[in-house]
């Protein structure tokens, strides 16, 4: 059965080293926040500007000056450090988060991704995911496998307008977990319930499917 | 230390030769750490064919969205925007214009721009929209594109404390873009919370240190929340 | 947070790694803000055929001059050097190589490494030998050269204070090229005068956030003075 | 009569206007500071990152994590900020230090300066020099008028490597006060007691002398 958005994020979470700076994008990758294991350790880095992201604030906690990238009110663990948007960029671009995961409306075998824009749709912007996608040393990128239509989101090339190039190696969907290498996806992992002819007949692009595939755990 | 006491006491002597179809560069993320009062003032002063470089664009009747009800700004350099109605019908409309450019791009423009760095190459936008017409070069095998910086005719910061010499501190997340808009400004003008006096800041932990700064005025802020999030479970 | 405990008991286990033919970033202006202790134990270790990029190279017998007394590197990236006899020595042997870069370009190098920016252009060094080789190209009529980043296989770094997850705060102008130098090491190793507790820095003052910092180690630190002026008139 | 190194400092003081953010090289320009008149106040950038660098220290307050671009312990204004080294250049860099004042071992009509190396000497470095003269909106260079051997330090062109090019636009030595325009040096004041024909003769470049040449004042 496909996962759900939690099951996703939990999986996403069994990613993370103790030890581990992470961004999280919107959406299903901000839940993993929720799954990180009781042994281990990460720092959010959120990207306008905190290093320590906590969580939401209490009525009282609630601070205007205190809001997270996507512009939510947010707490500051003990020892964060907040700096300024060029500062915060610098440790971004510079390789020294560890994890970004952010969501996709395509992937490709060559590791593009197109996350930020439908023509023909009104463009909001890019916001600070193309800088994310260029600068993090390992980006996991976590979808459904297919859209609303059934259309694959795991292609040849990707059709959409790219945010990045080559920068791709790891997706999460709610059927798979792929790595993306040497122009093909591999898949890793499938999730419970879930079979290879299913997950095959669902991504478009070019597909290795080693002899053992592993079951997701949780 | 008459020279460098920058404190004025009205918006108009703050804003004083900002003319049409200048660019303007503003501090904030959101509605996080803007300078309320001195958009509000732009709006008065009617000043048309602004270029405003800020990551976003406020929202309808607040913050640089006041400034698209009178269509006073015909370019927006920008990460994100879209959150007003208003922005997305001129846009359509084509009354204004515009640039989107990747967040960590747009801050470190800004940086570049008050440090005298005409241009750097990243890797962010590389073989995107944003890198079509861009010089590309290879360092260390990989390919990057040369983005050039900004300055600005004017700068608008929205800071915590400054004392009257201009040293500036800025509170939590409000720090965001300002100390970058802060050093790009031909003119560089401060709203704050609350003057000190000088001495009060500790040397080091000053964010912009005076001599960025021209004007600074004491304002009144509403800090608008954009997105209250608040835990549900006792913590 | 155990996994964000940086902090070692021993010179061994914060040099661990350092081997013959590494680049080595150190912070330090002169003999103010310098690692005293990694420093003496890179000495200790041997290690050999290093690149140093620090602004200077310290003096005969202390700082950066202790690697020069068994000819412990090969190459100094600097903006001003020779303050030691040995130097000069080596030097004119051809022991030692330098490269003068101009303190505020090198200082922009660090932090480009850091930051992801592999070049960027600076109007520094235009028309000098700095610019020979060098591409040129013109932003609004002047002329500008591109420079390259640094990294470092390691970055040394002189702190205050830091806590345990290698938040730094640096006192006075012991600051100077420390917190550039923090962020372009792949390894970076901090020695601090006091190790504090998560909490005691105030988020927005800490001026190298603890993403950069892999070890820290308390050091004890001599300071000393390589110009003492003193006021001869009564204050 | 030639100028003291104390008379050059008090001219270059002169200079300054009330809330002119400057930096002093070694030296006579250092000296200026002790000439700034009562009716205005400066503040003095020192580039290993201090603004608003203050007189020497007592015995009491030596301290040795305060010090100036020269490695001298200084202390710091009420007001100051101490900043990194990058932040030190980007504002030198980006022209927010109004005035530099460095000395020079020669520079020429096209407002070239050689101030840092001497070919068969051995070369300790730049330092900021090169930094400062490419930012500075305002540089004035203090000099002897002539070496120690008699010969002119303002040239048509500079024959020791360049510290930075067409950059100068003052220059105050024992001597006089000139511009650089147009290719020439351009007499604007001379010291008391000084002709304009010693003048002329110590100015290899080209000079030109308007009708009308004032003498300093103090």
């Amino acid at each position: 059965m496909a996962l759900t958005r939690d099951q996703i994020a939990m999986r996403v979470a069994q990613e993370f080293k103790d030890g581990d700076y992470v961004n999280l994008g919107i959406g299903i990758p901000t839940l993993a926040a929720n799954y990180v294991p009781e042994d281990i350790s990460v720092m959010l880095q959120s990207e306008n500007g905190l290093l320590g992201m906590g969580r939401y604030p209490t009525e009282e906690e609630v601070d205007a000056d205190m809001i997270n990238a996507g512009k939510e009110t947010v707490t500051a663990i003990t020892g964060a450090s907040i700096f300024n948007s060029a500062e915060s960029f610098a440790m971004i671009r510079g390789g020294h988060v560890d994890f970004t995961v952010l969501g996709a409306f395509e992937v490709d075998v060559s590791g593009n991704i197109a996350s930020w824009m439908i023509p023909g749709k009104l463009v909001k912007g890019m916001g600070g995911a193309m800088d994310l996608v260029a600068g993090a040393k390992n980006i996991i990128v976590t979808m459904t496998h297919t859209d609303k239509h059934g259309n694959s989101k795991l292609l040849p090339a990707c059709t959409l307008p790219l945010t990045g190039v080559n920068c791709i190696t790891r997706i999460i969907t709610d059927l798979a977990v792929l790595s993306v290498e040497d122009g093909a996806f591999v898949l890793q992992e499938k999730a419970p319930g879930v079979s290879v002819d299913e997950i095959k007949e669902k991504t478009a692009g070019k597909l290795i499917v080693p002899d053992n595939v592993a079951e997701m755990s949780f | 230390m008459a020279g460098f006491n920058k404190v004025v006491d009205t918006y108009e002597e703050a804003l004083a030769g900002l003319t049409d179809s200048m660019t303007v560069i503003a501090g904030g993320f959101g509605l996080c750490g803007i300078p309320e009062g001195l958009i509000a003032h732009i709006k008065t002063m009617g000043v048309k064919d602004l270029t405003v470089v800020s990551n976003n664009c406020g929202v309808d009747g607040f913050g640089l969205g006041l400034l698209l009800e009178d269509k006073q700004i015909s370019k927006m350099v920008s990460s994100y925007v879209g959150e007003n109605a208003l922005f997305e019908k001129q846009l359509l409309n084509g009354e204004l214009e515009v640039e989107l450019t990747p967040q960590g791009t747009l801050a470190e423009k800004m940086r570049a721009g008050g440090a005298g760095i005409p241009a750097f190459y990243t890797a962010t936008g590389y073989g995107t929209p944003v890198g079509e017409g861009k010089e590309v070069k290879e360092f260390n095998g990989r390919p990057y594109i040369l983005e050039h910086a900004i300055t600005g005719d004017f700068a608008i910061v929205k800071a915590w404390k400054a004392d009257k010499l201009g040293n500036c501190v800025f509170r939590h997340t409000a720090q965001n873009f300002n100390p970058m808009a802060a050093t790009a400004g031909k003119i560089t003008v401060v709203e704050v919370e609350e003057i000190v006096e000088p001495g009060t800041l500790s040397p080091s932990e000053i964010h912009t240190p005076g001599i960025y700064v021209n004007r600074i005025i004491k304002g009144e802020f509403e800090k608008r929340i954009e997105r209250r999030v608040v835990t549900k479970e006792a913590v």
